[in-house]
């Protein structure tokens, strides 16, 4: 595929790029803490949590396990774990 | 509650990224119809691989040093065509900023162009290694302003770009923190309801640079702010508003010890005098901008 | 410069090609400076600098002395100097015709202020036919607009009538 | 019919501009780049022209501030001369590698140390790696002829490239002569306005001034390599598509002035043209065979061109209006001769002049050929480059 002239491209295309393997730790939601306040979700530097049904999910795929979630979630509601690779 | 995400997944910002985090925040404030533009840095290098930008708005980068003069530029070509209701934002790091991109961002303040400038402030040149900005805090330790026998770190102040913003008589300048994401957020907004050029510096640590646990970004932010070391306050047509007041003073020593930067101000005695310079230095700012309210801290760090 | 562009509007008035540019070498306001123009027949390609001038004007006589005025002046040339003095009172020493010319004062009567581009040039019109009287007009209108341009227009052919009725 | 009058080169250059309504004009003061800049403030003061004429606080600016504008989608332009060019350098790099067709004037001025105000192409020629269009023009009606051309040029799909038009300073930026400025309905059907292949548009999300590693680009540099030599035969069109609808014709990438039987052929760039070419016809009155070659687009540069100007010349004098110092030539110099490089080529006779503002008279020009006729006649002459009137005083 011939590339653009000067280098412009579309916008989003970081998505082809997985930076789910960086991770060490993983952050695991305990759903029955959760209430969805969406602190993770404002913070994550990798937009990698949605609110689904007043609930952080995260998105494996792409978070990188820095734990600012887990940190910062006022109902600690959410885990660090060694993530089995 | 979440909205259409515009800073995409699969950038390669390091884990814990105060710059992203930013990023992120500002682009929610801004929603869709806005175009950004970025002087080299950190940010524009995670985010703008070929083919794999992460970015869902257009975004521009150009230069280190003319983020302003582009910003500028785009901004006269809007007017021009009659698309005014899109908005212009610059976010740039401190060393794109405060320091090699002050020159554009005081020409672009001084035109007046309707852009709003967020000045990331990370307080060093991450995108190199962590060498010393005229953002960096006195006495941390970077790569070109090593502790070391015979140093203490970096031995100038941090440059108050926000108050040099001010001093282009624009309508709206601010300062903020990731900390504080509704605050940064809101401030982002209000800053698009004025006419003229507006400036916003938002504190956004970096867990590789400052040396501290990537889970701690938020919490390193706030203790900037709860310590007094980073003043958060809002200013219209040239007077301050607002300032974030502070519910409990901390002591510097807090906000230091967790980040490998200052180690060696921990390491002997040596450091204390530079520990108590840099309280007072918070002292200053509380007392100045009134952080406290009634309360005052004297923290004796000896 | 100034006369040196009107020269060159008037010239092309005239049917002619012209060519105008001054020699700048950062000199201030007030320095001597130095404008050339070429008048010709045909398109003017030619860009040095002119050495062996047709004419001189010499617009502030207090230069005689200090800058060589007379430089690559041919014998057959001529020298148009604004000065109220006659021509071998001035003390230039050359076989090319002297002509002095006080211009100051008829800008001074006409304009009001010793601005004397127009003035010269009437007179030079008068003195050489290489610039018709005519034509002046339009390169004046060009240059000044309103008052400015009907002073401008009189000071040229006050000068231009004196020195025909002198001659 | 356009309008004939006697204007300063400044003007034709601010009147052509005008005409190609830009969205965006940068503005930063520098001698002798001035005029432009004032007269289009004027036409802007006065209602004639409508745009965002911004007045900025460097010429790293200026030159960013364009591109900004075109990168949003519109048509810009700037101009610099001499320190100011070398500010901007960065950006035009920038600028054309992201393929935004702004337009330039280059006002040529030497560039110091020593401070020198007078033209020479020292400044201009610095640009030759940046992959912009470089045009050369030799009196003002070319300049504004030029100007018109290059935002065709630049704007062109294939080509989408910046055009930087090299203008002498002084020799043409502050000379009155005549020239013909053309109705506006005329240049706007020659010249619609600027249709981006990209732009900035939130319904369109582009990501301009991304990052390419190893993987592509060097491949990024072959495309731009591909835009800027195709840009030749669109150079050659839109001067030919000038000529057809203005009556005008200055050659494409190069002119050819008496070349066809020359022996000795004069290759050189910018305004020193007229000067050689008054100087050919007095020298062709004493029968001696010489022509000149203007190059007219430096970059890209004319190479087969100038192979077939000179095929049957015995000597090329090239004239540089700049050294390339350490080199022991010009720039134009150096390319030439790789131009012509293999057998049967002429003989290349390298000269500076007009360094500094250096004056070139016929008389200078009368010198040189000599010279190269004793070349062409076999006689053994230095092959290294000749200061023509250098003051030997000075450095001796």
């Amino acid at each position: 595929m011939r590339l653009n002239a000067g280098a412009v491209c579309a916008g989003g295309g970081s998505y082809v790029n997985k930076t789910g393997h960086w991770r060490t730790f993983i952050p695991r939601v305990d759903t029955d803490k959760c209430n969805g306040c969406g602190i993770c979700y404002t913070y994550c530097p990798d937009s990698s949590i949605e609110i689904v049904e007043k609930t952080a999910q995260i998105d494996y795929d792409y978070c990188k396990g820095c734990g600012v979630c887990a940190h910062e979630c006022p109902r600690e509601a959410i885990a660090m774990e060694e993530e089995r690779k | 509650m979440t909205q259409k995400e515009l800073f995409a997944s699969g950038h390669r910002g390091c884990p814990g990224c105060g710059a992203a985090m930013a990023t992120r925040m500002m682009l929610r404030a801004t929603g869709d119809d806005v175009i950004v533009v970025s002087p080299t840095g950190c940010l524009e290098t995670f985010t703008s691989m070929y083919g794999e930008s992460c970015w869902e708005v257009p975004w521009f980068h150009g230069l280190f040093e003319n983020a302003g003069a582009i910003a500028s530029g785009v901004e006269a070509a809007l007017k021009m065509q009659g698309r005014t209701d899109t908005k212009v934002v610059a976010i740039g790091g401190d060393g794109g900023t405060f320091d090699i991109g002050i020159g554009a961002l005081s020409g672009m303040l001084e035109r007046g162009h309707n852009v709003t400038y967020i000045c990331y402030d990370n307080e060093a040149y991450m995108n190199t290694g962590v060498q010393r900005s005229s953002a960096t805090t006195p006495y941390a330790s970077t790569t070109t302003s090593p502790a070391g026998s015979h140093s203490m770190g970096k031995t100038r102040p941090k440059k108050n770009l926000a108050a040099i913003a001010l001093a282009h008589d624009v309508p709206y300048v601010a300062t903020a923190s990731i900390a504080y994401p509704q605050d940064f957020m809101n401030k982002v907004k209000k800053s698009l309801t004025f006419q003229g050029s507006r400036f916003i510096h938002v504190h956004a640590p970096c867990p590789i640079g400052w040396g501290f646990d990537t889970a701690l970004t938020v919490e390193v932010g706030r203790l900037a702010v709860e310590t007094g070391l980073m003043p958060i306050w809002e200013a219209e047509y040239g007077e301050i508003t607002k300032v974030r007041k502070i519910r409990e003073v901390k002591p510097i020593e807090e906000y230091l010890k967790v980040q490998r930067r200052f180690r060696h101000l921990f390491a002997s005695d040596a450091g204390k005098k530079e520990l108590a310079a840099l309280q007072e230095l918070c002292n200053k700012n509380i007392e100045k901008m009134g952080l406290a309210g009634e309360r005052k801290v004297t923290t004796d760090v000896s | 410069m100034i006369t040196a562009e009107l020269f060159a509007i008037a010239a092309f008035a005239d049917g002619k090609y012209s060519q105008a540019f001054p020699y700048f070498g950062g000199e201030r306001r007030g320095a001597p400076v130095q404008a050339f123009v070429r008048i010709d027949d045909r398109p003017i390609r030619l860009r040095s600098k002119i050495y062996n001038p047709d004419y001189v004007i010499l617009q502030d006589p207090s230069l005689i002395g200090i800058v060589d005025v007379l430089q690559g002046l041919g014998e057959d040339g001529m020298i148009l100097v604004n000065s109220e003095l006659l021509p071998e009172e001035i003390g230039l020493d050359t076989k090319a015709r002297v002509v002095t010319f006080p211009a100051t004062k008829i800008a001074l009567e006409t304009l009001g202020v010793p601005i004397t581009n127009t003035a010269i040039m009437g007179a030079f019109s008068a003195l050489t036919g290489e610039i018709t009287i005519d034509a002046l007009k339009p390169a004046i209108e060009e240059k000044f607009t309103g008052e400015l341009g009907e002073k401008n227009l009189l000071a040229a052919t006050t000068a231009y009538e004196r020195v025909r009725a002198s001659l | 019919m356009g309008k004939k009058a006697v204007i300063e080169g400044s003007m034709a250059i601010a009147i052509a501009v005008k005409q190609a309504r830009p969205h965006v004009i940068s503005a930063y003061p520098i001698t002798p780049q001035t005029h432009i800049m004032e007269f289009l403030a004027d036409f802007v003061a006065n209602g004639e022209l409508k745009t965002e004429y911004l007045r900025v606080d460097s010429e790293f600016s200026a030159a960013s501030v364009a591109q900004g504008a075109v990168a949003a989608g519109s048509r810009a332009y700037t101009a610099s001369a001499s320190q100011g060019l070398l500010l901007m350098t960065e950006v035009l790099y920038n600028v054309a590698g992201m393929r935004l067709p702004m337009v330039l004037t280059g006002v040529n001025r030497s560039v110091g140390t020593p401070v020198n105000i007078q033209p020479d192409h020292q400044d201009t020629v610095l640009f030759r790696d940046t992959g912009m269009i470089q045009l050369y023009v030799e009196d003002a009606q070319e300049a504004y002829d030029a100007h018109v051309q290059a935002f065709r040029i630049a704007e062109d799909r294939d080509v989408l490239l910046p055009v930087l038009v090299c203008v002498d300073g002084w020799t043409i930026s502050h000379t009155f002569e005549p020239v013909e400025v053309e109705e506006q309905e005329k240049i706007d059907a020659f010249l619609p306005p600027y249709k981006p292949l990209y732009h900035l548009d939130p319904k369109k999300p582009y990501t301009f001034g991304s990052i390419s590693i190893d993987k592509d680009l060097m491949e990024f540099r072959y495309l731009h390599e591909e835009a800027i030599q195709g840009a030749k035969a669109k150079i050659e069109a839109i001067a030919r598509e000038f000529e057809k609808t203005f009556g005008r014709y200055y050659g494409g990438l190069t002119q050819s002035y008496k070349t066809e039987d020359a022996d000795i052929v004069f290759v050189a760039m910018g305004s020193i043209i007229g000067t050689l070419k008054e100087a050919v016809d007095e020298l062709r009155a004493q029968g001696k065979k010489v022509g000149v070659l203007k190059v007219r687009s430096y970059r890209p540069f004319p190479v087969e061109e100038i192979r077939a100007a000179l095929a049957n010349a015995k000597v090329a004098c090239v004239i540089d209006r700049a050294i390339s110092i350490g080199f022991g030539a010009g720039p134009l110099t150096i390319d030439t001769q790789a131009a012509l490089y293999g057998p049967n080529a002429p003989q290349v006779l390298p000269f500076y002049a007009g360094l500094g503002g250096k004056d070139v008279e016929l008389k200078h020009v009368a010198e040189m050929v000599a010279k190269a006729e004793k070349a062409a006649a076999g006689e053994a002459v230095s092959a290294e480059p000749e200061y023509v009137n250098i003051n030997w005083n000075l450095v001796s």
